[in-house]
């Protein structure tokens, strides 16, 4: 631990940190816009210059190891000036339709105009890059909102290990580029979504979200991945139930850092082919007398290779019926033959309650320890 | 833009497999400047000029090949080769017209000889005259500021350039290039 | 009889058609039989005369200038009188002396790092070694490396490149790492319009720009070096494979060096075309392979540079000033410049002036020295207007400065930069506003993009500066250039973006009028911007 | 997992083996890509060239089926050049002698002629690994550092084959010979591939074992949980009596319902017609069945088998936790609402349960007011989980053992002393898979994931993005075999094993050696599993070997470009 001063507050910071590190720790905010706590220092955004006694001209926090003694001011009338010139610079090569923008509420350049009062820029307006790529069903790139910050760069680099993007050209050319200006999907890019996550512009939005409500609209509700056995905390964004957008939040497996089933792929939740009441097979339907059509041949079709019509193989019953069958031709089955000739099968994909409340059915109620789980497969 | 206003993205059309766009080993020359520089961490702009040597200009397969062979991502090569002036992905005209806009040159009337190039060859800076002979760049400084202003020529530097030199200069070069097959 | 000719075969000569001269030479020395052989070698410095030629007959020079192709014969006739040929005209001689001081542009300079250009043949090690080549580096490695470090410290040789840190404490801090692999960069990406003095020192003289690459990595302990040169130097780049080789050959680089236990070896890479290579933490990110932004410092490159290895990066003239150390000792070389700062200046000197060229001075003589006396003036009637030092990172001066000396700290307090030797001077004829639109044209184009200030600041600027030379500027665009002029270059990430406003706040604070013309009057005094004829 | 996910960060040499992190694991491999970029060293052993293998100083592609021969050829290398770690043998193992010995016939040259990968491969592998060597240690080969932290990743291709268990030892045996295991950023650590399956295993879903992994064999287990689950306490003692038996495991249970020995099943979210081996064999077995419920979400190719399905809500629509492969127990909220009359599996559990305790006169207390309450019964029944509870899992996630309200979990495990005590080598010995290829079918099939989809199908399938990158099945071929088939990259072609065949569409390139095939097998329009057996189970953990079956390739006659399907009987 090093014990430096900010703004006049003594502020101990652990090996390693970095002034801005410090600041933030201690619950001082500094404004920035290329930084992100998982990535590599940058640089680029000069919004988090502070002055620090000894030198002479800013240093930016991000960049800078916090260090014993020393003297940091992170607000001053000279700063603030600073740092609006900044802004209003990257204003004019920022277009400003925050009343229709889909970050409006979550864009990081519109938080820090509305704090340096900025409605406009008191530059000529000038936006250099023109591309509008979303030749993929994961994310729009519409590149004139970007800001060249490189978090999506640098989290496609340094964390996925893709590296399917790199700054292309250089100055006021300069855009983030596939390679020849390919599709994403002709890049090693695995549409984990990272880039979208870390982006603090509206130059990275998932498709899936466009014209489906604006941040305030949302209801954001953390919970865990349901795919392979990472177990990621995801925070799900949702409108009136329905799934808007997903994103890490800085759960302890992940970071908020994701892959691209768990930000892409919840669409199955809201899905028309979700089961909505119990089904009894058709055969069995209509010898109780449930239904009058005779079963159908596809009954005895093998289901692998083919996807039946609603309907074709089962019918809708009430639970009631379905849960009174079970329960008798169950029942029926282990009084004949004992209840080793009954097997239960758990679930990796259900929580622990339900494989805790399965065992303790087939073992309790049944009498029988032919429980397994797809663990061995 | 993405907002609710242009909302209806539709669907881009279901992705085809592309298969390997370079099934075939790479031709043997390329194959040649690869092999030089294998497993080595300092080469990627000495990769790209071997190429570039090689060709007149970067083709796009074979920076392809580089990142394959070489390991190095794709994306990289291709922001490095953006990013320095002397990479080019298009062939090049025969004769490389360089005007120096270095200070002296520029003080010592460059703009005036741009733009005469510029209207004699009828092409705009970057570009490669329709038959393929020239092409017109300009380039901050060449280091010959004593003899300002400097007109290069397919790597010959030409001081004291007028706009009037600089024409029959390149009507000269046109004229014996035009003569060749 | 022992007779040389010498014909300096440098870019710049080259551009004169000095091929074509040492050519003719050749055929009219086999023709006419004389016993005389021919030699190329690089640039004596009065580019303003080339085609030079010497012609040295027992320990007399006479060097000739301009001697083009068709000159070549009648001078090779006339200098050794053949057939009764009548003797050169006077007006082609520069100079008789071998010290050339005859000849007003030679008197006042002091050559030390280009005391072998054009004088010898680049291409030849035995010329160095004749020269006394490798004489410093020999001495240096009987020395410990910590008094290698210690003579170039007391020498006082800061930084030629342009910032002028401390030669020695940047060895210093280098060698002190940890680390025990460590690399040596040679910069040699002269990137400023205006400047050739690195390209005209290893283009004459490679073999001293290696030797002090090699007396380096021993006063530091590195291992590698690079010798990072710009690619539109290609016969530079020559030269230094070439002396690289002969330098392997003949022991000074490799293992083992001259039984010394030092291992050294350089690489040459060539840069791509990026202005902002020359900055050190880009120019390392160009040789690891990725594109030429810099990066924050710290951590500096001597602490963690080349893939995070303690890197040691000077410019090439720093490194050719380092053999004369060891062999003339640091206070003699202290002694040639000030109190501050010792040693000798490369300039290259061009624009509007009688005699331009590659001109090295002490430490310390005035700007009026360096372009009256050295470059004898304005030419063509003209008056002096301004001299722009230091490339795009620089500033403009007026008259009422000539007198400040040239030296980091007083060419700092007038607004410009020492930088790394660049001086174009302009008489009446040409527009200041025009110039400064000309330079931020330059640093606009050359920015990484990187950083905000610089990638979209310097692009506000130009349009304000380009609106002005159309005759459409008001007022207030002044103060808003010189307020986004303070926020490029206090918040800039590197020195590019820090320095791209110097040649617009000097023009505005010595040259305010010709901006007042432009916006007030719509009129250009000098008539260079177009649009307002 | 012993150790933890974000522990990988800081490892300095990484063991990939059978794991395709990248596509199976894509967040876990982003922590073994920030080791790399701070410097770790990576080696990959996998016949395929995985996305992981960009990243890796070493890359050792044993021939399909091998890899154990080089396991034992680094064991050797690191016990004859002396890389062992002594103090940890000595002071925390037992029956090294015996491995000594056993290794001696092992030498990294006789390892390298079992499994192609060349002898000096074979050591550096085993140096870096042992020593846990960064890269720039690795390559500067200066004054040796302290040893660093090395860690195993494995996945499938170690578990999925006929001798699992025994491979597992000996990855064991490299951790503990090294002592690269109970420190920080070491260890031996299974990547789990489903959501839950840590949890399913933790909550007694197994024939041997209760919640928190008490014997079913032992009476004071099965009368602790028989008192608990009793409806009242009296009856306890008296009537609820819990089966002593070991059950069957799975692929025991579906042998033995094809053979009617099993007469009813009941299957809760699990779409074996597609996950499992010898999807023929499956099939017989569903429909030799009575009774057969599944409780699903959507109608999976099993779920159309079944008599009863049971409309379940999914992972969105209901509270409870799931336990991830590094023993961290998180909590789940719902964000929707279930469809339909969907409720959520342990509510209809207790329905279901309610009501067969009434006919088998065995009534047990189902009253839960919510899936907390029923994790309240696991902590009081299970010490492992004693400390765990709803509650404390809304602001943290847990790795058990969490044994007591004020535990804070266990980031990784084996930091005293092994479970038993002191860890034992076991000598173990390279096996052959099950079915060789031969003639007919000369080609080695593997199975496994792909970075856009999951299991069978039925989630992923459904979500728009996902099935839109990757629609369709396909085969990887060395260009090699393709060639040999006719098989042009791109085209349809034919893979067929003894027990099926598929039609997919050819992808050829250098992802795979020669002599291989892999298939990705989430595609019901052309099950992978069609082609694999149930044979030659692990005989300790029962698994399928499903990354080795013999098949062969060929070409399709009339050609549809993207076509793909599956077939049951091998075509003629």
């Amino acid at each position: 631990m090093v014990a430096l001063t900010i703004d006049g507050r003594k502020v101990e910071a652990g090996a390693g940190s970095t002034v801005l590190d410090a600041a933030l720790a201690a619950g001082i905010e500094i404004p920035r816009l290329c930084h992100h706590p998982e990535l590599t220092a940058w640089g680029g955004c000069r919004l988090c210059l502070v002055e620090v006694e000894g030198q002479q001209a800013p240093v930016p926090s991000c960049g800078l190891a916090a260090a014993a003694g020393m003297v940091v001011i992170t607000h001053s009338e000279q700063l603030e000036a600073h740092r609006r010139e900044v802004l209003d610079l990257l204003l004019s090569d920022h277009p400003l339709n925050c009343v229709i923008c889909e970050k409006a509420g979550a864009c990081d350049l519109q938080r820090y105009a509305y704090e340096f009062g900025l409605s406009e820029s008191s530059h000529e307006k000038e936006i250099a890059r023109k591309l509008y790529q979303d030749e993929n069903a994961f994310l729009v790139r519409d590149h004139q909102y970007c800001i060249l910050c490189t978090r999506c760069v640098r989290v496609c680099e340094e964390i996925v290990g893709a590296s399917a993007i790199e700054v292309a050209q250089r100055g006021f050319e300069a855009f983030v580029a596939t390679p020849f200006d390919a599709p994403l999907v002709e890049t090693p890019c695995t549409f984990c979504g990272n880039c979208v996550q870390v982006c603090p512009t509206a130059a990275l939005v998932p498709v899936d979200r466009i014209g489906k409500g604006r941040e305030w609209d949302l209801t954001r509700t953390r919970t865990v991945c349901p795919y392979c056995g990472t177990g990621c905390g995801i925070e799900v964004a949702t409108r009136g139930g329905e799934i808007v957008s997903v994103s890490g939040y800085g759960a302890p497996a992940n970071g908020e850092f994701l892959c691209t089933k768990g930000r892409f792929g919840l669409g199955f939740v809201g899905h028309p082919d979700r089961l909505r009441r119990p089904l009894i097979r058709r055969d069995l339907a209509y010898s109780l007398g449930l239904i009058d059509t005779p079963p159908p041949a596809a009954l005895g079709r093998s289901p692998l290779g083919r996807s039946p019509a609603a309907g074709e193989t089962h019918v809708e019953v009430d639970w009631e019926i379905a849960l009174d069958l079970v329960a008798d031709r169950l029942a029926a089955v282990v009084k004949e033959s004992g209840p080793d000739a009954f097997a239960g099968i758990g679930s990796a994909l259900c929580t622990n309650e339900d494989n805790y409340i399965f065992q303790k059915l087939v073992r309790g109620v049944i009498g029988t320890n032919n429980v397994d789980l797809c663990a061995r497969v | 833009m993405p907002s609710a206003a242009s909302g209806t993205t539709a669907r881009p059309r279901k992705t085809v497999y592309l298969g390997d766009p370079l099934a075939e080993p790479p031709p043997p020359e390329l194959l040649a400047i690869l092999e030089r520089h294998r497993g080595r961490g300092d080469v990627l702009v000495t990769v790209l000029q071997q190429i570039q040597a090689q060709y007149g200009y970067l083709p796009e397969r074979s920076v392809r090949y580089a990142s394959r062979e070489l390991g190095i991502p794709l994306a990289r090569l291709y922001g490095v080769a953006t990013f320095y002036n002397q990479f080019r992905f298009t062939p090049p005209g025969r004769i490389q017209l360089q005007v120096c806009c270095g200070t002296a040159c520029h003080v010592g009337g460059a703009p005036a000889i741009v733009e005469r190039l510029k209207a004699h060859l009828q092409i705009a800076e970057n570009q490669t005259t329709p038959d393929g002979i020239f092409t017109l760049q300009t380039v901050f400084c060449v280091g010959c500021c004593s003899l300002a202003p400097v007109v290069i020529a397919s790597g010959a530097a030409h001081g004291r350039m007028t706009p009037g030199g600089a024409e029959s200069l390149v009507r000269d070069l046109g004229a014996a290039e035009e003569g060749r097959p | 009889m022992r007779s040389t000719v010498k014909v300096g075969t440098s870019t710049c000569g080259l551009a004169t058609g000095a091929e074509a001269t040492f050519r003719a030479l050749q055929e009219a020395v086999s023709e006419t039989g004389l016993a005389v052989s021919t030699q190329r070698t690089g640039c004596l410095g009065a580019c303003h005369r080339e085609p030079l030629v010497e012609i040295v007959v027992d320990g007399a020079h006479v060097l000739y200038g301009p001697v083009t192709a068709d000159r070549a014969r009648p001078l090779l006739e006339g200098h050794f009188t053949l057939h009764g040929a009548p003797p050169p005209p006077e007006d082609w001689v520069v100079s008789r002396t071998p010290d050339r001081r005859d000849y007003a542009f030679f008197a006042p300079q002091v050559k030390v790092t280009t005391a072998n250009c054009g004088v010898i043949d680049p291409l030849s090690l035995e010329d160095y070694l004749a020269a006394g080549g490798y004489e410093g580096l020999r001495r240096a490695l009987a020395m410990s490396p910590e008094a290698v470090v210690a003579a170039v410290t007391d020498g006082r040789l800061r930084g030629r490149g342009g910032a002028g840190y401390p030669t020695g404490l940047k060895w210093k801090i280098c060698r002190s790492q940890p680390d025990p692999l460590k690399y040596l960069v040679c910069n040699a990406d002269e990137g400023d319009p205006g400047a050739f003095m690195d390209r005209t020192l290893i283009e004459g003289d490679p073999h001293r720009v290696l030797e002090g690459m090699i007396i380096a990595a021993h006063g530091i302990g590195a291992r590698w070096g690079y010798a990072y040169v710009r690619a539109e130097y290609p016969l530079a780049v020559k030269h230094l494979e070439a002396a690289i080789a002969q330098a392997r050959d003949a022991g000074y680089l490799g293992t083992d060096i001259l039984g010394s236990g030092l291992d050294f070896d350089v690489i040459v890479k060539e840069g791509a075309g990026a202005f902002v290579c020359g900055e050190e933490t880009a120019l390392m990110h160009s040789i690891e392979g990725r594109r030429g932004t810099p990066r924050m410092r710290p951590p500096y490159p001597a602490a963690s540079g080349l893939w995070g290895h303690p890197t040691n990066i000077n410019n090439v003239e720093s490194y050719a000033s380092v053999p004369s150390i060891m062999t003339g000792g640091a206070e003699w070389f202290s002694s040639l410049g000030t109190s501050e700062s010792g040693g000798t200046k490369t300039f290259a000197l061009a624009g509007a002036i009688q005699r331009t060229g590659l001109v090295e001075v002490p430490i310390g003589v005035s700007l009026r020295q360096v372009i009256f006396d050295v470059g004898g003036g304005i030419r063509d009637g003209h008056s002096f207007k301004a001299v722009q030092i230091g490339g795009p990172s620089g500033g403009c001066l007026p008259e009422c400065l000539l007198d400040t000396p040239v030296d980091y700290g007083p060419l700092r307090a007038t607004g410009a930069i020492m930088g790394s030797g660049g001086m174009v001077v302009v008489d009446d004829t040409t527009c200041m506003v025009d110039l400064a639109r000309y330079f931020l044209s330059f640093t606009q184009d050359e920015s990484c993009g990187k950083c905000i200030p610089c990638r979209i600041g310097t692009r506000k600027m130009l349009g304000i500066l380009t609106k002005i030379t159309r005759g459409e500027g008001d007022t207030a665009d002044l103060d808003r250039l010189q307020q986004v002029a303070h926020t490029i270059h206090t918040t800039s990430l590197c020195g590019l973006g820090q320095t791209a406003p110097n040649p617009v706040l000097t023009t505005l604070r010595y040259f305010r009028d010709e901006y007042a013309a432009h916006i007030h009057d719509r009129h250009c005094p000098a008539g260079t911007c177009t649009a307002l004829r | 997992m012993t150790n933890s996910i974000r522990e990988i960060r800081d490892t300095d040499c990484i063991l990939v083996i059978g794991s395709n992190t990248g596509e199976a694991h894509p967040v876990i491999s982003y922590e073994v890509v920030r080791a790399t970029r701070r410097g770790a060293t990576l080696i990959v052993i996998d016949p395929r060239k995985i996305s992981l293998t960009r990243h890796a100083a070493l890359h050792l592609r044993p021939a399909p089926g091998t890899d154990h021969a080089l396991y034992l050829g680094m064991l050797n290398a690191i016990v004859t050049r002396g890389w062992l770690d002594r103090e940890f043998v000595g002071g925390r193992t037992e029956g090294f002698e015996a491995l000594a010995a056993h290794l001696e016939a092992w030498a990294p040259e006789v390892a390298a002629a079992a499994c192609g990968v060349p002898a000096e491969q074979i050591v550096e592998a085993a140096r870096l690994y042992a020593l846990g060597l960064r890269r720039t240690a690795a390559e500067g080969g200066e004054s040796a550092p302290p040893r660093g932290a090395s860690t195993i990743l494995y996945g499938m291709g170690i578990t999925e084959r006929s001798n699992g268990t025994e491979l597992v030892k000996t990855l064991a045996n490299l951790a503990m010979v090294t002592g690269q295991i109970g420190r920080p950023s070491t260890g031996v650590n299974p990547l789990r591939g489903q959501v839950n399956v840590q949890g399913g295993c933790d909550m007694g879903c197994l024939p041997n074992v209760y919640p928190g992994y008490q014997q079913v064999a032992d009476p004071a287990v099965r009368a602790k949980f028989a008192r608990a689950w009793a409806q009242r306490q009296s009856q306890a003692g008296r009537e609820l009596t819990m089966p002593e038996a070991p059950g069957l495991t799975f692929i025991e249970m579906i042998r033995a319902a094809a053979d009617g020995r099993i007469r009813a099943m009941y299957i809760m979210g699990q779409n074996l017609m597609m996950t499992n081996p010898d999807a023929t064999l499956m099939e017989r077995a569903m429909r030799s069945l009575e009774f057969l419920v599944v409780q699903e979400i959507f109608l999976t190719e099993t779920a159309q088998l079944a008599h009863v399905v049971l409309p379940a809500a999914s992972f969105a629509e209901k509270s409870g936790t799931f336990t991830n492969t590094e023993r961290r127990m998180q909590l789940i909220r719902p964000f929707a609402r279930p469809p339909g009359e969907a409720r959520p599996d342990w509510a209809i559990l207790c329905e279901v349960g309610r009501r067969l305790g009434r006919r088998l006169r065995r009534p047990l207390r189902w009253a839960y007011g919510s899936a907390a309450e029923v994790m309240r019964e696991v902590a009081a029944l299970c010490s492992i989980f004693g400390g765990i509870t709803h509650e404390r899992l809304e602001t943290v996630g847990l790795q058990w053992p969490c044994p007591s309200p004020e535990h804070p979990g266990t980031l990784f495990l084996h930091a005293e002393q092994f479970s038993r005590g002191r860890g034992r080598f076991h000598a173990t010995s390279p096996a052959p898979p099950f079915e060789p290829t031969d003639d007919a079918y000369p080609l080695v099939l593997s199975t496994g994931r792909i970075l856009y989809h999951y299991n069978g199908g039925p989630m992923t399938r459904r979500a728009a993005p996902l099935d839109w990158r990757e629609p369709r099945a396909y085969a990887e071929i060395h260009p090699d075999d393709a060639a040999r088939a006719g098989v042009r990259d791109g085209q349809a072609c034919l893979v067929s094993s003894r027990r099926g065949s598929i039609r997919v569409q050819a992808r050829v390139g250098g992802v795979v050696p020669p002599g291989m095939i892999y298939v990705p097998f989430h595609f019901r329009e052309a099950a992978a599993n069609l082609l694999t057996h149930a044979d030659g189970l692990d005989a300790g953990a029962k698994t399928p070997e499903f990354k080795f079956a013999a098949v062969r390739l060929e070409r399709l006659r009339a050609e549809r470009s993207g076509a793909a399907g599956g077939s049951h009987p091998p075509p003629e």
